[in-house]
């Protein structure tokens, strides 16, 4: 038999789609049935176009080497003495392969087919959609597609999670979260009053550190002192500083008060 | 060639044109003269006025383009705004996402994931009978929780709620994380 | 109304769309119920077959769409040589049979048809709208299905899947039964 090199110039090295595009040659070309294949001369066929390509260099994909141990495999079964009739139940690799290679060529059959159906319909024209006009301000609409649904809904949450990471968003995340509550700066307030008995109110707050939320809060925290009558406030003139004076009572019982309990800025 | 033959490339190359050809163009690619071929444009016209065609053929300084009539331009676009009533802006399609995955939720819970005051959004959607009113919540304030409504499940062929498209795990991983407790 | 007015309309509505329109926006915008609409599209469709009509009706999926007829694609082409387009490859031929008659259908399976990585044809093909993503197999890892789309329906002149020529797979089997023992 002839090896495939000597036979170059037939087979050309053409590069096969795969494994069973090169069996498929191979069969047409020694004009046998799909049902029929001697399993033998194909094989060493086959293994030779692998060797061609080896000695060319070529790169062989792990594919055909798959269907090669295959062949190789049936080749050696049919080698050996048929001894044992019981492995009847088990499934002849060559059934195997032949059940593959049919399939293949369905399919092969068909890609031939709707490849005229392409070149037929490929001389029809379709058109652009006209510009519409509507009355109504224009809305991107889209379909309602229960993957788009999911689509938005990750899409959506990515973007809530982006400006989770974002540190500026972050930071105010942070503040939201710092309890500056009621409570907390008018005992601030009233252990400051222990120590000394007159403080102003820009000493409650260091200015730089501090943000407007927590002055507020800390002047509201100081109008309630007042009323409570813990504290006395003076103020000489509009915008002056305002002054705040211990009443001598430092105590301060919240869980009568319910108002304050929960109160968070 | 056949009279008709002309006839029918006249119409075909009009169409794909989509746009005016000029009697030049049309005259080079049915090998007929300017002078005949325009006749044979102005006795197709004539028979484009049947009822039963939707299209004409106007003539636009020696050109000549294919549209639809003006009696029908009302049908064409009920087709645009049926295609509307069917289709959610964005905006609605997001919210409506957060409200299908997490339900029952409040205005709050969508307002703090999507960033944006939903109003006018939820307004829309109920409406539209996608989403209704689903009790109210238990937190302070008791605010309205909003579900899914039936119309929703028939527009997006669910048979339940279940049927919602699964997070893929890693999708779970990146972004559910890191979802607001609620 | 008038039968030759719903004529008139659908073509154009047809026209105007472009695109393909479903029976049932069609049905909505006539007035006219389905299966009656059906039966008067299918009767413009004869009447187009006249050598004088440059147009035809595609029935794609349940949906229609005007198109140029075949037989004057060559006078189009005169009009517009860059917009030849290109054919597919053997390989993405193959692949897209495969998916056709198996959809839907994971990568897996079509790499065992074939014997041969699908990753790039797949690329490919999902790149020229004629595949899509069809949701997710059951299997473990619920790898992706693969199923056609009207894209391909158009492009190769089906009306529908069910139009797909039968493969008589089952006919393998009663053959390989018989194998020659050699």
């Amino acid at each position: 038999m002839k090896s495939v090199l000597a036979d170059g110039c037939i087979l050309k090295l053409q590069n096969f789609e795969g494994p069973f595009d090169l069996l498929f040659y191979l069969i047409e070309k020694n004009k046998m049935e799909i049902y029929d294949i001697q399993i033998n001369e194909i094989t060493d066929q086959y293994m030779d176009y692998l060797f061609a390509m080896q000695e060319l260099d070529l790169e062989i994909a792990s594919e055909f080497l798959l269907v090669a141990s295959t062949l190789l495999h049936i080749k050696s079964r049919l080698l050996l003495p048929k001894e044992n009739e019981k492995q009847e139940e088990e499934m002849d690799p060559r059934e195997q392969l032949i059940l593959r290679l049919v399939e293949y060529r369905k399919f092969k059959e068909f890609a031939g087919s709707l490849k005229n159906r392409e070149e037929e319909w490929v001389g029809v024209f379709y058109k652009l959609p006209e510009p519409v006009q509507l009355d109504e301000p224009e809305e991107v609409l889209l379909d309602l597609c229960p993957i788009k649904l999911k689509e938005s809904y990750i899409n959506v949450l990515s973007e809530f999670k982006e400006k989770m990471n974002d540190p500026s968003q972050k930071m105010n995340k942070i503040i939201e979260h710092e309890k500056v509550s009621l409570k907390a700066k008018m005992k601030d307030i009233l252990n400051m009053l222990k120590i000394k008995a007159k403080v102003y109110f820009s000493e409650v707050f260091n200015l730089k550190a501090n943000s407007r939320l927590e002055i507020a809060t800390g002047f509201l925290g100081m109008l309630e002192l007042v009323k409570l009558k813990k504290a006395y406030i003076e103020q000489e003139n509009a915008f002056d500083e305002i002054l705040i004076k211990t009443a001598g009572d430092f105590t301060l019982e919240f869980e009568e008060q319910n108002d304050y309990k929960e109160e968070v800025v | 060639m056949d009279l008709k033959v002309i006839e029918g490339i006249v119409e075909a190359v009009l169409f794909a044109s989509g746009d005016s050809v000029s009697l030049e163009k049309l005259s080079v690619v049915t090998e007929i003269d300017k002078k005949t071929l325009k006749l044979i444009i102005d006795n197709m016209s004539i028979s484009y006025n049947k009822a039963s065609r939707g299209l004409m053929i106007r003539e636009l300084d020696g050109s000549y383009q294919l549209c639809t009539k003006k009696e029908y331009g009302q049908y064409i676009s009920m087709l645009y705004t049926s295609r509307k009533k069917q289709g959610l802006s964005q905006p609605a399609l997001e919210t409506l996402a957060i409200i299908a995955y997490k339900q029952p939720v409040t205005r709050a819970e969508i307002e703090k994931i999507r960033g944006v005051n939903p109003d006018g959004v939820l307004l829309k959607l109920l409406e539209k009978n996608l989403i209704m009113e689903a009790g109210r919540s238990d937190v302070p304030g008791k605010p309205k929780l909003y579900g899914t409504t039936e119309e929703f499940l028939r527009s997006f062929g669910f048979r339940s709620i279940k049927d919602l498209p699964m997070l893929e795990m890693n999708e779970i991983e990146s972004v559910v994380a890191e979802l607001p407790v609620d």
